[in-house]
Order: structure tokens, then C-alpha cells, then sequence
């Protein structure tokens, strides 16, 4: 395989502009509203593309109103999207019987998958596995706390932030097509909901803490509570709290914000009675 | 008031590091703390305050533009009055916790207020207006991180004299039921992740997690290792490959072989 | 003989309890010998023994009708007289063992005899006869808890004094060979168990179960998690679940998802 | 789903019925005897079910006889099969061309099943796990000891008690069918056999103890015999002795009774030996 | 002069136990060094020895006639020194590494230059010379045996004064990082080990090993005892055992049942 | 099965010849040479074989040509290859139509394989176990660990040594054919290679050690950069290591020795600067 083949391979010309792409990607959530939600970075990631491609005025009008719609993913994933947007703009200009509402279309159905693959691996697993390391440091009063954290996220962050423009510029429709196809989308969104899910069972368990410091005594051997539980199952408690929070969220009656006053209050009521 | 400038400054720049940069998460209490200690002239408070408000505020993530509670700020408060009238990182959650929850507030009234731009980006788009979208972009954006660092830089300017009062007389019930409090803060950041992951078929992985830390104190970055080789095994070894080849090529397998 | 009617009365609820109410296990020695300890004034040494006995008792378990030793009446006698003549719940193996094994036969001996009674059974259901039926069944139940509760009756009515004697005079290596033997018996219990579960092809499974306690230092909770585990990952995400979606529903996955 | 079609609802009346039911199937293995083994108790749960359903008398004699047969399975278990009877006696009762043998042939079916399921669940895996935890309080003395142990067995053991009676009812004859069809049953065997063997396994190598204490010098250093084979693989002594025990009360020449006694003597000789 | 004779016995016994037994690894370090120790009078160095070339040449391993190092020589000639110079084991890998590499150089000329055999080889088989062949596989191995011991004879006789003095002023830094170096020296090996079974599908089981050593610290004999019990349940419960019964029947699996 | 049938089971005859024809297989890689590799122990193996089947000289030389040819191994495995070739040599010596070339094509695919599994299980499973346990009591100085370290290997080793050839000629070629076209000796090999990848991960992770001593100070707290990195993922510098050294080896441009020099040379320099 030579060089020019590689998936990673660009001419200096597209390099320039996917890099324009990638950059300007990144601004995300920046201008995120409830309205076009990400709608605006989308345009603005498009317009070195748009520029580069439609000569005729009223081109450019058109593609800059294909892309001023709706859009919201994972910030760090969207670059799939505007490189794959791309190419099939590049497509576009070339080709006039294109069907330009494709690329609406092939937009519409990434957001979906892009932000649950995304949601999880960078906000459920990434995120969480820098703040494990991160927090160990810090509480110890080390500067490296931060440091790790910031490195041990961004890294592989940052990774993903260039490499995804080029891999949607260059593998085109063809590779959604496929990836639909042969399942390999749902597949990864299930691999990382998995790993999600992993660290997070794992984080709850250490990272909640609520013991209860009950103790009671039979003739001259004391017993607390807790130590009963954790014989029966350890971290019970951090993980069966966590479940309750997720059903109470998820029915949807309850908003995070008042759930956290309730809990502070409950805390401080608890603890008044030494149950908590 | 020149504190409260230079907290309000450090917010700035967190906050545009983090939304123009592809979210660089320099917004997190574990960063932005200790750069307020630092210009407070006490980071090592500040970095304990970032440990202790990282995991408080862990589960206060923006996912799918719903903020529960705006970490960022509640950090910055929280810490700028931990230094300024010197109490405990734990008892200063009295103020973080309000204060992240109403800033959370304040930056979803933004999200809604800013749709009123839409309109004149209809014009820039009408007009193929490339230099006014970029304009736009970064004028939406960095006006953002000014407005959502406002309430620190009030609260910060105004509030501390009122804070130590109030903290002072708290009693001690109280503030011990904070620390508590603090213990158990995390389950609802943990519960709003969970909510978007979970599913019925995946929902075992959870206590596969649970499992892996509870009774083989697995660190978590061994929980994710293992989630990582199951799925790989799965992929690859158990048959699930029935993808085409272009697909598995590309799979992670490939990087220690040529 | 106060003594012995008290043991009786004991293990005759025990045994109720445990077989009208659909083997609620209160036959068990871990919770027979604290009772019979709580009677016999020292409950502290009743739960001592109970701990002991459950492990040696432990696959003494009625299995198709087979029942290798009579844990309670083993539990029961072995319980009195550590308590009656103050020897150590090692020791009292030395009783607890062999009044289990006799016990067990006797209790297999009711089992035969009672098809004496099924003639007139035939009868009651010629004549439809409901009452009869439910009364046949209660007497059944009941006199086999008393008659299961008799020997444990003479035994600690009669055998106080003889029993002392007896172990007083067993040579210390007598005694600390049974205390190696407490250790082993267990085996004799989980050998049956797994002869009723084992299978060619599912036997892996029990040296799955001895890795994680062998080297994992995995507790039994938590070796039935994984095992549960397993099972659902097996289920679920492995594709085994070709199953009808009735079957599927009512699965346990469900218990976290509305 | 309405409350009404749940699986779990049950009319007021077949609700006294199924209750009266689960009481008598409780009854378990109290009446067991060699020849008809738990029959008797199969035949006492009916009671109410033919009681109701049939009025007449050369009916109800029909009905009484058809359970007056050998039946034996886990009581714990037993319930799916009363229940399911019951439900087949009330399409009996209102059918005339019911076929009642079939109400025979499905309980025969289900002894089996249901005794290897609710044996390796009820004995193998959930008695053993209150014995794990009840053991290690009681050991140090604590009432907690015999109350954890009932507590833990007998919480699992009461719903499904409770619950199986009705499932049975509700669910019918369908449900065993679609459920041998389907291969639930087979699944659900291999499923509780492999955590009954895991437990089994685990409990095996932690609640057996055999040691050898024989210990050499050599120059001035000195080894015990356990601490090689530790070396080589932890527990494998009590383990073995496990498997040993099993292939023996399998080939069934010998009574567990007899083994229990040759155990005992081999400890005692063994120990005077030094070997043990 | 006699310590060399004894060495180089001890060497060529044990090659011979190794190459005319199947493989019998008594040419490994840990089985030669202590020989070697026990013929010139310290044993005990030997073992440690033993241990320490165990580790360094731990992938100096054979396969498909590719030498990298003939650890059985370095072996030989390292704890030679090490005891009669005095050193350390680990200042003494400073000869047993450039020695095993020198004589792993001189076996791979001896397994080039016996082709020239063949010929002769070639007329006892038209002869069909039972005897002759009998003759000659047993002369090429027992040559074999003696010719690799040759250079740790001569190592032995004629090096050690020059060694000592050259050992003696190596400087501290250098003996030092030769302990360093003997510690990385194994991945070497490992190299070579999976070089040769490394393939992209299975790779993630090396890591499934890194694992369960690292996070779980299981053993090594717990490792494989994990892999096995793997590929039993992938074969025999996840339903990829379509193969005809006859294989079926004789896995190990039969074992524990008649 | 009566024993007579039994797998194991030879007529007296057959295991006089058998038994010479594992020993001679045992001297494996005694007589390795780059041309024939273990051509002459194969011969060598075959000499009681030929002798007893043949008893005209040319069919004789016949025989002695065919086992005179290249042939390499995994020694403890060879056993297989010769077992087989003994009742392949047993049928044409009856059958004079019997195709004598499909003896040499069955050697010729056994090779492959059994190196394969053979490589993985003896040197990449059976002695990494043994080196861990043996160096263990060695690094003591206990007499134990050479002792630990040959029986550990030597009994199971021994073992297959011996079954090996009985097998191999008791089942003769059906027994290839059926496991080739089962797929039991791929399945087998990748079984193989995965224990051996997985006993490797393990002993690189715990055998090879390397750390860096490199400690700075933050105020009074202070952190050794080895600390950091095992925070991250333990004893990842020594499988990095033993990865890259793969690597290396396997691009075939450094040879082991050189590689080997090369890092004794590295560990010197870098711990001149206090790095290692
Ligand atoms: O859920 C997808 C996406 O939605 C919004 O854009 C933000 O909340 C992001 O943080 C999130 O990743
Ligand atoms: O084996 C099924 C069943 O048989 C008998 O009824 C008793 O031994 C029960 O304990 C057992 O569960
Ligand atoms: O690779 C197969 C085989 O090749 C050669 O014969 C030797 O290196 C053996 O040690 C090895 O097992």
C-alpha cells in the first residue's frame, strides 16, 4: 500500500481546507441555542468548503442554506460529519445531477449515532477515567492533578478531533453506506455504551460515597451497619443510589436541580438522626 | 473587586479554551479551581477545592444542551470564598452547590435567548455572507463566555462580606451534613450519564463495572481496559465479524502489526 | 429431662416450620443450635456450634429423598451436650457426627413406613373426601416432626453422663484428628451437590468458580454475580436470545427499566 | 399495559384460590414417602382448585385421583406445577372433551426440569451464599449468624414461593409449551446448573480446609509442604478432595454415610501421622 | 584445570539429558547454574545464579532452529565466575550475556556445517543400514553435546584471572546498569516467544494476560488456568464445538466423568 | 467400551514397536542441522518400523528414502507425526496398492501445525509457568526451584511425549483427515496460541522490570515519575517494552543478539543520566 493510497493521505489543497474543517469544528458548542442547536458551528465548519467548491453566487447561497439547519452531536465526533459533508459538497459542485438533498439527509442520520458513540466514550468513559486519575492527585494537594487530567482527556481527544475530518473527507458516502450496511454503526454505538456503562458501574461504586455509621452492640462485640452490608454486598449503597437517581431522572418528573437539593437536604436531615 | 476581576478573567479563558477548542474541558472544576487559587494567591487550596468540587459536580455534564448545574462557575464561587474567608473545600459547598445550580439555570436562559440571532445569520446565508458567519461564530461564542462569568464576577465582587457571615453561623449540624452531602452528590451526575447510555440489553455491562470495582478493585482505568478487550474479543475472536473486511481492517487490532 | 423436653420442643418447631411452610431452612444447624442454646441457657455457645455444625452438615442436604446425615438432630444433640457438659463444639463432632448418620437413617425409615398410610389416602379420594385429605396431610407433617424429634429426646435425656465419660477419656489425638476432620466433611457435602448438578459440559463452571475464589479472592456473593453475569451477557448481548420476545420480557433486566 | 393484562394480575377470586394454593404447595416435601414421594402434597394443594371448579362428586373423585400420583420437586418450585394444574382444571372443568390425561403428562414433564432448576438455585447457589455469610458471623459469635442466614435465604425463597403459583396459573399450559419449544426450559437448567457449579466451586476451595503442615529444613531455611503447593495453585487440595468425594458417591458404591466415617478415621490416622 | 573438566561434564550431561530425552529443559539456567555451583562447592551460589540467567535468558528459546543465545553456555560460564571470582550474579551477566550470544553464534555453525553428513547419511539409507543410521543419530547428538560445551571449557580454564581483573575495574555505573539491563533483558525473549505466535486476531489476549497479571495479580499458573478455562466455555458452551463427536469425546472434559 | 477398543489400548507387538519409536522420537532436535532440520531423527524414529513391516531390502530402502527427508517440529509433539507414519508404513506394507507419497504429504502438513501448538504450549505456556514458579524459590535460594522448575515441565511434558505416538498410531489417518476437516487443528492451534499470548502478557508484565527513579518535588510533596505512570496503567513500561522488541524482531532487520547488546548498552547510558 503505498503512501498516496492510505486512508490518511491528502493532497496539499484538500489538506488545507480540511484542516479550515477541523478547526473550525471544534467550536462545537460555543454557539449551541435550542432553536438550530449546533446549527451555526455547522455553517461556520462549512464555509472554507462552500468557498473552495461553488464559484456562482447562487451556489454558494444554496449550500450555506443546506447546512444553516439544525445540528447537534458530540462536539469531538463532528468532525465525521463536516468532512463527510464536504467531500459530498466537493461532489456536488462537480456533479450537477447530484442530489444535494443527500447530504442532508446522510447529516440527519449520523447526529444520532455520532453523539450516543460520543456521549459515552467521551463524557462516560474518557471524562471519567481522567477524573479518577485526576482527582487522586488533587486531593492529595498535587499540581499533577490537573495536569493528568487535562493530558490523560485531551490526548486521545485531540486525536480523534483531526483524524475524524479526514476519514469522513476521504472515505466519502461510501463508507456510511457501508458502515450502515454492515451494521459496524449500531455495533460501535454498542461497544461504547458498553465500555460506557463499565466505567461508570465502576465509578459509582467508588466514586459515591454514603456509608452508614449506625453500631449497635450485643454483649461486649459491637456491629455497625455498615460492615453488615458490605459482607453482603460492598458499595451496595453508592451503586443502588445511583440507580434510583438514573430511574428518577429518567421517569422525568424530577429535574437534576431540584434532585440535588433534595439530596442535600435529606443529607443533612439524615445525618441529624447519625444514619448517615 | 480586583479578585473578582481576575477570577472573572481565568473563567473567560477557561470557558472560550473550552468552547472554541473542542471542548478542551478546561471548564471542569479540577482546572478552573486551581487557576483561581492561583490568581487568589493560594493554589494549593485551590487544587484541593478542585478535587473536592470535580466529583460534587461530575455528573453535571451539558449532554444534549440540558445543564444541570453549571460546574464551572459553581467552582469558581466556591473557591474564590474558600480562599477569600478561609473556610474548609467541604463546607463551601453550601455555596457551590446553589451557586452551580442557578448559573446552570442562567446558561440555559442564554441558550434560549440566543435564537433571536437566528434571523440575521437567515440574512448573512441569504447574502453568502462567509466573512459575516465567521463573524457571527465567534461573536456568539466569546460573547457566551463573558455573560455565563458574570455571576461569578457579582458574586465574587458583592458577596463575600454576606457568605462569611452567613457560613460562620451555620451550625455545625449543618456543615457536616454538607460533607455528606458531598459523599453523595456524584450518583445524580452518575444517573444523568446512565440515563442516556443505559438500555435494557446493555444495562448487565453496568454491573459488570460494579463488579470489577466492588469485589476485584479493579482502577478504573483497568475497567475500561477490560471493557475495551471484551469488545474486542467480541468483534473478533467470537465470530461477530461478519463485517467486510474494509471495516475490520481498520480496527485497533492493526496497530502492532505492519 | 427439663433439659431434653425443651431440645424436643425446639427442634419439633424447627422442623414444622421448616416443612409446613415450604423449606424455610429453619432446620438448619446455624439456626437450630443457637435455639437449642438459647433453651439450654448459653446462646453464645449455641451459635458457636451452629457455625460448626452448618459446615460439617453442610451437603448432609436432602436431595431426592436422599438424606446422607440428619443435620438438625446432629446439630441438636451435638449442641446439647457441648452446652450440658462443656466440652468445645470440635470435640462434640465426635457425638454430632454419628447421632446425625443414625438419625438420617431413621428419618429415611419414615419415609418407607409411611406407604402403609396411602391405602386409606386411596380411600379419602374415592370418597372425595377434602377434609380428610387436608387432615391426612397435617397429621402426616406433624408426626414426622415429632417422630424425627425423638431421638434427639433419648439422646439428651439419657446419654448425659455416658457422653461425658466417653469423651472425657478420648485421647488428645483423637480429638485433634476430628478437628482436622471438621475441616474435610464440607467435601462430602459439596461431592453430593455436585453430583446431582455436574455435567460433562457445564463442569467447567465449577473451576470458573474455584479461579475466583482460588485467585481472585472473590466472596460467594459475589461469585453468583459474576455467574449471573455471565448468564445475562450470554443471553442478551451473545445472541442466544433466539428465544420468543414473551420469554424475553419477563426477563430481569427489566427490574431497571419502566 | 394495563394493570388489568399484566402477568401478575390475578380476578379476586382465583386470587383467594391461587393464594390457598400456594399455601398447601408449601407443604413440600413434609408428607414425602418413597412410593408416591411428594404426592400427597400435590394432592392437598388441589383441594381448593377441584373444590371449586367441579361439582360433582364422581367429577371431583376423577380430579382427586388424577393427583393422587407420585410427584416430587423442589418445593421451592413446585408452585409453576400447581398452578399450571390449577389452570388446566378449570379448562377441564368447563370443556368436556378436555383431555385430562395431558394434565398428567405436563406435571410429569415438569418434575425434572423444575427439580434440577430449584435444586442447584435453592440448594447449590442461594443456601450456600447465606451459609458463606451466616457462617462468618456467627463463627465470631454474633446472633447476626443465624438471623443474616435466614433472612438471605428465605427473601428470595418467599417471593419466588409467592410468585410462581401465579405465573403458573396466569401463563398456563402456553407458556410451558412455548417455553419447551423455545428451549427457555433446557437454557434455564444450564443457566442455574452453571451458577450452582461456580458457587459450588468457589465455596469448595474457601470452606473445605485441608493443610499439610509437614515442614523440611533445608540448610537454614524451611518450606512446608502447603506452601509449595500454594505456590503451585491455591485451594487445590480442598478442591481435589471435592472432586474426589463426588466421583465416588457418583460411582455409588459407597453411602455418603459410609464416606463420611472413612473420612473421619483418615483424619484421625492422618493427623497421627503428622500428615495432616 | 579439574573445575573446568568438571563444568564442562556437567555441561555436556546436561545437553545430552536434554537433546536425547525430548527436550527435557535441562539446559536451562536454573537447572545448570546450580549443577555448575555444586561441583565447584557452592550450591547455594548456583541457585541464585540459576535464578538471575533464568530471567536474562528467559527467551533465549530455540524455535525453528533460530538461536538468539546459548543460555545453557552463558549460563555455565557466568556462575563459573560468579563463584570463583567471587562476583555477584548480577555483576556477572557482564560475561554470561557475550558469552551465551558467542556460543549461541558457534551452535548455529555447528547446525550449518553438519550437512556435510548427509552424504554418508544418504549411503546408509541405500543400504538401508538399520544399524548405521542407529549409529549415527547417536554420534551427531553426543558430538553435538560435547562440541557446545567446548567454549565454556576453555571460558573456564584460561579466563579467569584476565576476567577478574577486567570485572574488578569495571566502573560502578557500568556494574550498575548491567543490573538495570538485566531486568529489561527478558523482553527480549518475550519478543522472540511472540514473535512467533503473535497474530493480529489474537493479539488481544496478550493484553487480556497483561490484565489479569497487572491489574489482577493473578499467577502465572492462574493465567493459563484462565485461558483454559476460556477456551472450554468458547468450545464447549458458546456452541463452537460442531465438530464431530469423536474429538468431542476425548477433551479433557471427560476427566471427572466416567 | 471394553478396554480392548479403548483409544490407549495396543496389542503387545504393537507396543514393544511403539515404545522404541517414542524414545527414538525424543532426540527431536539432537541432530538439527539447517538442511534436513530433524530429517535424521525422523529417520532414526522410523528404523524399528521399517525393520518390522518390511522384509525385502528394496522396500526397505524404499521406506528409509521416504523418512529421509526434511522434517522439523516441535519435539515434545513429534511423537504425532511418527505414530502416524508407523500405520500408515504398517498399511503399505500390506497393501501393495496403498499410495506411499501420501505418507510424506501427510508429515509434510503435520509440521505446520504441531510446531505451531507445539511452540506455544511448551515454550510459550508450559515453561513460562515453570521459570515463574522455579525462579520464585530459586531467587531464595531454595534447591527447590530447579526442582519445581523440571517436574513442573518434565510431568506434563512427559506425558504428552508418551500418549503422543499412540495416538498418533492408533488412530491413523482418518483421524488427521477428520481433524482437519473439522477444523479441531486450527481450533486447536488458535486455542494454543492464545494461552501462550496470555501466559506472555502475564510473565512480560512481571518478569521483565524496568522503572524510572526519576523523582521531582513539588513544595515538600514529592512524586516519582514511576508513580504517575503506574497511576495510569501499571507495568506498562515493561510490555511496552517487550511490544516494541516484538516489533523490532519481527521487521527481521535487527537480529535477537544485536537487539540484545543494543539494550544492555541503553540500560548503561540511561542510567548514567538517571533515568533508569
Ligand atoms: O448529546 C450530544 C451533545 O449535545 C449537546 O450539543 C451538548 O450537550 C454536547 O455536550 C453533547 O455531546
Ligand atoms: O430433588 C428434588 C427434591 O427431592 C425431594 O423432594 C427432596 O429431597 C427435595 O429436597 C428435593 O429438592
Ligand atoms: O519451531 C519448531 C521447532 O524448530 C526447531 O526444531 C527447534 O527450534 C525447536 O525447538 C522448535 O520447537
Amino acid at each position: 500500500m503505498s503512501k498516496k493510497d492510505s486512508l490518511f493521505h491528502l493532497e496539499p489543497e484538500d489538506k488545507k481546507m480540511i484542516n479550515s474543517v477541523t478547526w473550525r469544528t471544534m467550536i462545537g458548542s460555543g454557539p449551541y441555542q435550542y432553536e438550530k442547536m449546533q446549527g451555526l458551528t455547522f455553517l461556520y465548519a462549512m464555509v472554507p468548503v462552500i468557498e473552495r467548491y461553488y464559484k456562482k453566487k447562487e451556489d454558494k447561497v444554496e449550500a450555506y442554506k443546506r447546512h444553516w439547519e439544525i445540528w447537534n452531536t458530540t462536539p469531538q465526533m463532528a468532525g465525521l460529519a463536516t468532512g463527510l459533508a464536504a467531500s459530498m459538497e466537493k461532489q456536488a459542485s462537480e456533479d450537477p445531477n447530484y442530489d444535494t438533498k443527500s447530504i442532508n439527509a446522510v447529516k440527519a442520520s449520523l447526529m444520532g449515532p455520532l453523539a450516543s458513540i460520543g456521549d459515552s466514550v467521551f463524557w462516560g468513559t474518557l471524562k471519567i477515567i481522567a477524573t479518577g486519575i485526576g482527582v487522586s492527585f488533587a486531593a492529595a494537594g498535587s499540581i499533577l492533578g490537573p495536569i493528568l487530567y487535562f493530558l490523560i482527556y485531551n490526548i486521545p481527544a485531540t486525536f480523534v478531533r483531526h483524524i475524524l475530518p479526514v476519514i469522513g473527507f476521504k472515505s466519502g458516502e461510501n463508507f456510511l453506506k457501508k458502515a450502515s450496511e454492515n451494521g459496524t454503526i449500531p455495533l460501535l454505538t454498542q461497544y461504547a455504551s458498553m465500555i460506557g456503562l463499565m466505567t461508570i458501574g465502576a465509578m459509582a461504586c467508588t466514586m459515591v460515597s454514603i456509608s452508614i455509621p449506625f453500631t449497635y452492640n450485643v454483649k461486649d462485640v459491637s456491629f455497625t451497619v455498615q460492615s453488615i452490608i458490605d459482607s453482603i454486598a460492598p458499595a451496595i449503597l453508592p451503586t443502588g443510589l445511583t440507580l434510583l437517581c438514573m430511574n428518577i431522572l429518567k421517569k422525568g418528573k424530577v429535574a437534576p436541580a431540584v434532585l440535588i437539593i433534595i439530596l442535600v437536604i435529606a443529607s443533612i436531615i439524615l445525618h441529624c438522626f447519625g444514619i448517615l | 473587586m480586583v479578585n473578582a476581576l481576575l477570577v472573572t478573567l481565568i473563567l473567560i479563558v477557561c470557558n472560550f479554551i473550552n468552547y472554541w477548542f473542542g471542548y478542551t474541558f478546561t471548564t471542569q472544576p479540577i482546572i478552573v479551581a486551581p487557576l483561581v487559587g492561583l490568581v487568589l494567591g493560594d493554589m494549593q487550596a485551590g487544587i484541593i477545592c478542585g478535587a473536592t468540587y470535580e466529583l460534587i459536580f461530575l455528573g453535571a455534564v451539558n449532554i444534549g444542551g440540558i445543564v444541570p448545574s453549571d460546574a464551572t462557575s459553581g467552582a469558581a464561587i466556591g473557591t474564590s470564598f474558600t480562599i477569600l474567608t478561609g473556610m474548609t473545600a467541604d463546607t463551601s459547598l453550601a455555596l457551590a452547590i446553589p451557586a452551580g445550580l442557578l448559573c446552570g439555570q442562567f446558561m440555559m436562559l442564554i441558550f434560549t435567548l440566543r435564537s433571536f440571532f437566528n434571523p440575521s445569520i437567515d440574512k448573512l446565508v441569504e447574502k453568502a455572507d462567509a466573512k459575516g458567519i465567521d463573524i457571527m461564530a465567534f461573536a456568539q461564542t466569546i460573547i457566551f463566555c463573558i455573560l455565563v462569568s458574570l455571576p461569578t464576577f457579582f458574586a465574587v465582587s458583592f458577596g463575600a462580606s454576606a457568605v462569611e457571615a452567613v457560613v460562620n453561623s451555620l451550625p455545625a449540624v449543618i456543615t457536616e451534613g454538607l460533607t455528606v452531602a458531598s459523599g453523595l452528590l456524584a450518583a445524580v451526575g452518575f444517573g444523568l450519564l446512565l440515563k442516556v447510555i443505559w438500555s435494557k440489553k446493555l444495562a448487565v455491562f453496568f454491573f459488570v463495572g460494579y463488579f470489577l470495582a466492588a469485589y476485584l478493585e479493579v482502577p478504573i482505568m483497568g475497567v475500561a481496559m477490560a471493557g475495551i478487550l471484551y469488545c474486542i474479543i467480541d468483534f473478533s475472536v467470537s465470530g461477530r465479524n461478519k463485517l467486510s473486511t474494509a471495516v475490520n481492517n481498520s480496527s485497533e487490532e492493526d496497530l502492532f502489526d505492519e
